[in-house]
């Protein structure tokens, strides 16, 4: 498993390349990529601010893909999330996961994406024309996240 | 002595970041430390009040109000995770 | 929309930032890239042939797309799928969706690929140490599809 | 008549990827037509009698047994699909 946190782009094509180099028992990669979005809560955004807890936020999501990996079997996941300063249309986050076949594949990338929607210790804050202000969490990724505990 | 970090818009109100506080001889979990805090006033009392949406780490890992905190832990405060 | 047959191998990074250029509505883009694996049903496997049917292909998928956006608030939706020779590690198909929001792409993507599986036409021929044999169509690829009839 | 196409391990079967075929009065859908390709015998009447696992299009439409087929139809014959 990898876990990165970085202020820098990403090229999902190279890393998830380099996330099945040389295992041919890989049939299926299944990833996400979060972006940022220039509408949020009705107002517009110019650019945000990532800002996240060092030591725990690679641990947290260590955890996540722990948990993802003891529910399906998935041969690898990689997750990297940007930090710092992002404009709309820039890609915030990647989780990508191989697997033999796809409905694991799928299964623990929407899991590892919903968990650390909730428990990633990271924040936003955007710049709007009417100043900035800090994102409020929402009710809809505690929903998505609290019914993992009920699928398989 | 213990570590007690804080993030975000917290970390804004409140003023600082990171603090070192000596641990009083009652307080032994994290509900004990947070009625600390609250006990300063102004900003701790209006941020860190009973049903403010505050989060908390012990040792970097998601903890409850009965988690035990002990010398030499790293308490963290912070609003609901925002990520992804 | 985009649909494409192609011999030639693709970039997953080049493809969705197409897919999702000049639009800053876009917030998540959940992609799932096949793979050919060295082993299918025990035998090894050294290269592969796969078949289609000019013309319905393009079609299917086309209609698998239109009803995943009849059932999903997607964006827009980018299916490349190879035919020709391929060899174990060679990426055969590609689907990404966009979105303003993830749950709704990774259904649209799971979607989508589980109904290409059921009904595009292609056939993969493969070739083994025993000689060539035609890939037989597994029950749990009608089982995938048919589970999406009863759920959101 | 109408064009029928043949793919994968059928085409292999039977030797052909395509035919032009001249609909006799009496067919008027898909498993008439299956049944007339049958009564070839040989390779015909093995790969395509009922029970085999063979699917059909009807102008590049998934179809069913009875599905109607008539004059200038492209017609295709072929197994459950394993792309992806």
């Amino acid at each position: 498993m990898t876990v990165r946190i970085q202020t820098a782009d990403f090229d999902a094509s190279a890393e998830i390349a380099a996330l099945r180099r040389g295992n041919p028992k890989v049939g299926a990669v299944a990833s996400f990529i979060g972006v940022v979005r220039d509408v949020n809560d009705g107002g517009t955004v110019a650019e945000m601010t990532l800002e996240h807890y060092p030591g725990m936020t690679e641990k947290a999501i260590e955890e996540i893909i722990d948990q993802a990996r003891s529910r399906w079997n998935v041969l690898d996941v990689l997750v990297i999330h940007r930090v710092g300063q992002l404009k709309p249309m820039d890609q915030i986050v990647l989780v990508a996961v191989t697997g033999a076949h796809r409905g694991d594949a799928f299964a623990a990338c929407e899991f590892i994406m919903d968990y650390l929607k909730t428990r990633a210790p990271f924040w936003k804050k955007e710049q709007t024309p009417q100043g900035t202000r800090w994102v409020e969490a929402r009710v809809s990724d505690d929903i998505a996240a609290e019914r993992w505990r009920f699928k398989g | 002595m213990i570590t007690v970090l804080y993030f975000a818009r917290l970390r804004e109100a409140l003023g600082t970041g990171s603090e070192r506080i000596a641990l009083p001889q009652n307080v032994h979990d994290l509900e004990g430390l947070r009625a600390l805090l609250i006990e300063r006033g102004g900003a701790w009392k209006q941020e860190l009040a009973p049903g403010k949406p505050v989060r908390a780490a012990v040792n970097q890992a998601m903890a409850q109000d009965d988690t035990r905190v002990a010398d030499g832990d790293e308490v963290a405060f912070f609003p609901p995770v925002t990520g992804g």
